[in-house]
């Protein structure tokens, strides 16, 4: 199973594209998945908050992630 | 009573925004505007760059204004509009305007919109100066 | 930073009043516009009449916008058009605006403004239902 | 010594003109103004309040009137 998570801003600039997929890791759960991308990328340890969102909803570590997922990386925001 | 909530790269119309609130019902219209400043952290800016999630930024959006519903239940109309893309110096970057009944709700739903909406809703800031640029609230 | 105080009987152009105070040194701006609504206290409304002592109420109006200057010195520009005259259901009575760089002294000088607008300006309306009028709040 | 006084609104209704002209009260003060102006329109005392207004200033019950002073009888104001 592979999962492909979109990326805004900061955090497409740090992965330097704006999706990327990657093997479901395991578990396939919202917190192994930034573990697993702050492994890869480690600037992304660096931004004051990293959320997951999962079907445009921002998503708690311990939410499963499934290959149909809308799944993107929400580095701090910053509208308004 | 539907909210009107977007997410636009064009210029945003601050009088149809404020127009789409009003009715014979509400007489109280409370708006914020805001603008794009020559300055940042006493930083001059030359302009700014937005960009949006649009899908999850208007399900966001669309929460806040649910939430400002629930707590003010006399709120009538509301309008968000949201500019994303390059944006000059006073260019408008958001309009939120809301209609009541009475006063102190107008001005009490609009706040929790705005400051709401900077909380969740999915729109990145890239401001560009002199020497460089930065994502806004990226780092600690 | 002069303020724009002005009593009217003409049409309020609200987008010319946001305009007035926007500038690119201050990113926030709040408005607040009260309309003509169809009813009050539950009573059917038909239309309206302002009446103004127009020399005095502009010197008050200026009392209370300096004292919105005093209270928040970040406070930028402000605009003030109160309509006079008779108005129609929807017509806009008031508009306040105030630019200030940042958002939460926005909201609290403008409501300082209209709250006190309310208490001291010499303007004077009067309501038009089914079967009379009414001075509002002349009597206990 | 007489006084001009302005009204609007209601008073000016009460009183039936938008100016009145008076002999000034003895002695010549905003309170007593305001007493002599009860008596002859009682209605003026039904009003939730009843201000006097001194050159474009809210005047308070000792202050002195003179002929030039632009005086104005100010009932309870609703604007916005």
């Amino acid at each position: 199973m592979s999962l492909k998570i979109a990326l805004f801003g900061i955090t497409r600039e740090i992965v330097g594209t704006s999706v990327i997929e990657l093997p479901a890791p395991a578990p396939a759960t919202v917190g192994a998945l930034l573990d697993e991308l702050r492994k890869q990328y480690p600037a992304l340890g660096e931004l004051r908050s990293c959320a997951v969102a999962v079907n445009n909803e921002y998503a708690s570590n311990d939410q499963a992630l499934h290959t149909v997922d809308a799944i993107a990386l929400i580095p701090p925001v910053a509208g308004g | 009573m539907t909210p009107h909530l977007s997410i636009t790269d064009q210029p945003i119309d601050v009088a149809a925004a404020l127009a789409a609130v009003q009715t014979e019902t509400a007489g109280a219209v409370n708006s914020f505007i805001g603008t794009v400043r020559n300055q940042s952290g006493g930083r001059p800016v030359r302009r700014l760059h937005y960009e949006s999630y649009d899908s999850m930024a208007l399900t966001q959006l669309g929460h806040v204004v649910a939430q400002a519903y629930e707590k003010w239940p006399m709120l009538q109309e509301v309008a968000v509009v949201h500019r994303k893309g390059t944006l000059a110096l006073g260019d408008v970057a958001v309009v939120v305007a809301v209609a009541t009944p009475h006063r102190a709700e107008s001005f009490a739903a609009c706040q929790y919109i705005i400051d709401t909406l900077k909380q969740v809703v999915t729109i990145w800031k890239r401001e560009e100066y002199e020497d460089g640029t930065e994502w806004v609230a990226a780092h600690p």
